[in-house]
């Protein structure tokens, strides 16, 4: 299973926090937002209308990444500590 | 030290924290504060969301980044998350070194790095009630540019 | 608030008096200590001799100048003169504004003026009980080129 | 009168912290260097040796500047606070 976490805006629209997905269904960064964006009739209008940074295994990664089962996947919007 | 926190810090004690060696001859910090006013609105309250474990190596890795390219004695570096009001302190950079020049540097260059990479939200409560997650300032990604190699 | 003191001063006090505005965002300070080595000398103590006047004087026109270029809402600057020990604070720049590049810029240029005019001396006593006036740095000079405008 | 002031190692090596001179001495600050480069016979090469900086009403000036009764002229060497 790949772990799939929501930060922030973009959790408080999709609604979820987390959620997991058979590490089948994702092969890579860009097979999982295709999951995803597909995951509920509103999901892809939210994914795609907004800037999106993802972090694999808490690391920030702006290319397409291969997953493998065990791995955690963040979306969130841009940062806005400090 | 680097703390992501919800209790608020003093700044007497984290500066003696940073005053560990008789070597020292600079610290430099900052403070960012909650202010009254942003984009033009009048706000109330504010609350901070971060990515548990995530923000943490980041912060780390942004003072390693830092370390590696100015002496660096000491550093410290407390992020608060939840709720805050205006006027409360948010985040402290403190750096200790034998010289100003470094000091200086390193705690800019640590914030504008935070700023732009650490995985922290802000979500506003405006004097009127509503909510509004704030959004980013590009000018923070162009403040990047100053510390290209 | 601009003071020329023989008594030591504590962060926490100073960081209250520049949160004195609720648009404040941004709070950098820097504080000078004592090093145990200067010149690769072992210092014990440090005497600070200072013109009574021009210094409060000079001082003063630093910070003007900063406020000419940058938007700064409060600003102290402390500098201890008589006898010191070492890792004991000499020296306080404290800036306070709405967003940090101007904290930044302004604290730094303060310090970087301060050490070239400001009319204060500094007269180490070794460990070896010798005492020297220290020597003006060349490095300081250069710095100050980074603020031509 | 002028009020001429000295510090640090300068006033150390002159042995003085103040002295007055008579305005008709010192009609400008080059006058009033020379004057005091002859005010005891040790004075000149201390004053000539090294960097000296002045300032004339607690102001720094690098260039000759008139004087008149009452001015205050100190002379120290670069400044080392901070």
């Amino acid at each position: 299973m790949i772990t799939v976490l929501f930060f922030a805006k973009l959790s408080e629209q999709l609604g979820e926090r987390s959620l997991q997905v058979e590490a089948s269904q994702a092969a890579d960064t860009d097979q999982l937002f295709q999951y995803l964006t597909q995951y509920k009739a509103e999901w892809s209008s939210i994914l795609n209308s907004q800037p999106c940074l993802k972090a694999v295994n808490q690391a920030m990664v702006n290319t397409n990444v291969t997953l493998k089962s065990g791995d955690e996947v963040a979306y969130f919007p841009p940062v806005t500590g400090g | 030290m680097i703390s992501v926190q919800q209790q608020d810090f003093n700044q007497q004690v984290e500066h003696e924290r940073l005053r560990c060696q008789s070597s020292i001859g600079a610290i430099v910090t900052f403070t960012g504060l909650v202010r009254d006013i942003n984009d033009g609105q009048a706000v109330s309250d504010l609350s901070l969301e971060h990515y548990p474990g995530m923000t943490e190596k980041c912060l780390v890795d942004i003072v390693e980044k830092a370390k590696a390219r100015w002496h660096i004695i000491a550093s410290t570096v407390i992020h608060r998350v939840g709720q805050l009001s205006v006027t409360d302190q948010i985040v402290f950079v403190g750096i200790a070194s034998q010289h100003r020049g470094d000091a200086f540097a390193a705690c800019e260059f640590i914030m504008d790095y935070l700023k732009t990479e650490a995985p922290f939200w802000k979500k506003e409560t405006m004097e009127n009630g509503q909510t509004k997650w704030v959004d980013a300032r590009e000018s923070d990604q162009k403040t990047l540019s100053k510390w290209a190699e």
